[in-house]
């Protein structure tokens, strides 16, 4: 799966895109920030605090319990700020 | 019925005549221009660099520019937003609706930059003394994109 | 904080870009454009003519605009309403409101182009098949009028 | 004083603008008007429905009972229609 940061997410994590393997055991949004948290100081700095992390699957927002499957384009990105 | 994201500037003039033009039923058009400010949140700000989604950026424009021709009888509209480094006083987005009534023209264009400030993916990062600073979401934004939510 | 009443077109963009520029303080700028219509109350208009009443009529402007600067915080207004003979299509009124703030101008020009509509003194006349006729006053213009009465 | 007639009302009164003397016994802006529908049928006809015909004194919109002087301008004119 394809995983995308953007803004201070892709900042702490100090990159703006990666492919992993679905990791064994994660189906869900939420099993998924779990195992980021896991893999390095930056990640579980930048996904600390759920409240202001928005997640896309596919560019479409969705929540915690959105699944994830092989081949999904998965984007984390705080609160937008345009316009 | 158009969407745009780019580095360089807009024309205003052009923008809009060009989304009126040979369509007399139109009555009224309401424009929303965004600017850069040299102040943001009591700091002087030098420039700022917009980023964004590409891909997702354009799929949630359209989506809000769907929701209000569904909400309110439209002719035209155009969301126009830059990317890129920004200072003050440039431009950073149009938006246009166009309609038989200027009610509709006004509702539109007011809705339409209030879901686009909560929902596109867009960033700021500013350029302040103290270095680069991203730009909090805004309560007052949230506040005003909720009073459309119910449809 | 302009006023104008005049036979010639406007330029949108000119207008608009003349009245941010330099002022870095504007976050944004709404604008709105009244336009003639080829159909008004179900029959086919061909052209209208705008009359009006000058010198009442641009003090009446001014003292919307005074108004709405009165009642937002407002970093430049423009009111620029053409009169004579217009064509379906054709530009009538350009009004415009930049602020730090956007909710103000929003609320500032949707107020503006409410209030001239029912207090400065211009009067169309449309040319239909069945000869000219002076288009009557419309209750939905007083009632949006009234909307911003309480100040 | 100063009389101008705009849109219908100067169409159905036949002139855009005329200079009359006050006339004797009028004080305010109602005994103006019922003086003018004495003129003739074309003042008659314009100033017959008082709910559609506006009322400016000296470029200030006014009521009936607004009080009128000589080197008044007084303008009367349908609502208005523009924007």
């Amino acid at each position: 799966m394809k995983l995308l940061y953007f803004a201070w997410l892709r900042t702490k994590i100090g990159t703006a895109e990666e492919s992993v393997d679905l990791p064994a055991g994660v189906s869900d949004v939420g099993g998924l920030i779990d195992w980021l948290r896991g893999r390095g100081p930056g990640y579980a700095d930048a996904l600390a605090n759920l409240a202001v992390v928005k997640v896309a699957v596919n560019q479409e927002y969705v929540g915690l319990d959105h699944p994830v499957k092989p081949g999904d384009e998965v984007a984390l990105f705080p609160p937008v700020t345009g316009g | 019925m158009a969407v745009r994201v780019q580095r360089e500037d807009f024309d205003i003039g052009a923008e809009l005549g060009a989304l009126t033009r040979g369509n007399t039923r139109i009555g009224g058009l309401t424009s929303f221009v965004g600017l850069v400010r040299d102040m943001a949140g009591g700091d002087a700000v030098g420039a700022m660099t917009l980023e964004h989604y590409p891909g997702m950026t354009e799929r949630q424009l359209e989506a809000i520019e769907t929701e209000a021709r569904r909400r309110w009888p439209l002719d035209a509209t155009l969301i126009v937003h830059r990317i890129g480094r920004l200072e003050p006083g440039d431009r950073i987005v149009l938006v246009a609706c166009a309609s038989a009534h200027r009610e509709a023209a006004f509702q539109a264009c007011h809705f339409l930059i209030d879901w686009l400030k909560t929902k596109a993916p867009f960033w700021k990062q500013e350029e302040t003394p103290a270095g680069p600073r991203w730009v909090d979401a805004k309560s007052t934004d949230d506040d005003a994109a909720a009073r459309w939510e119910r449809g």
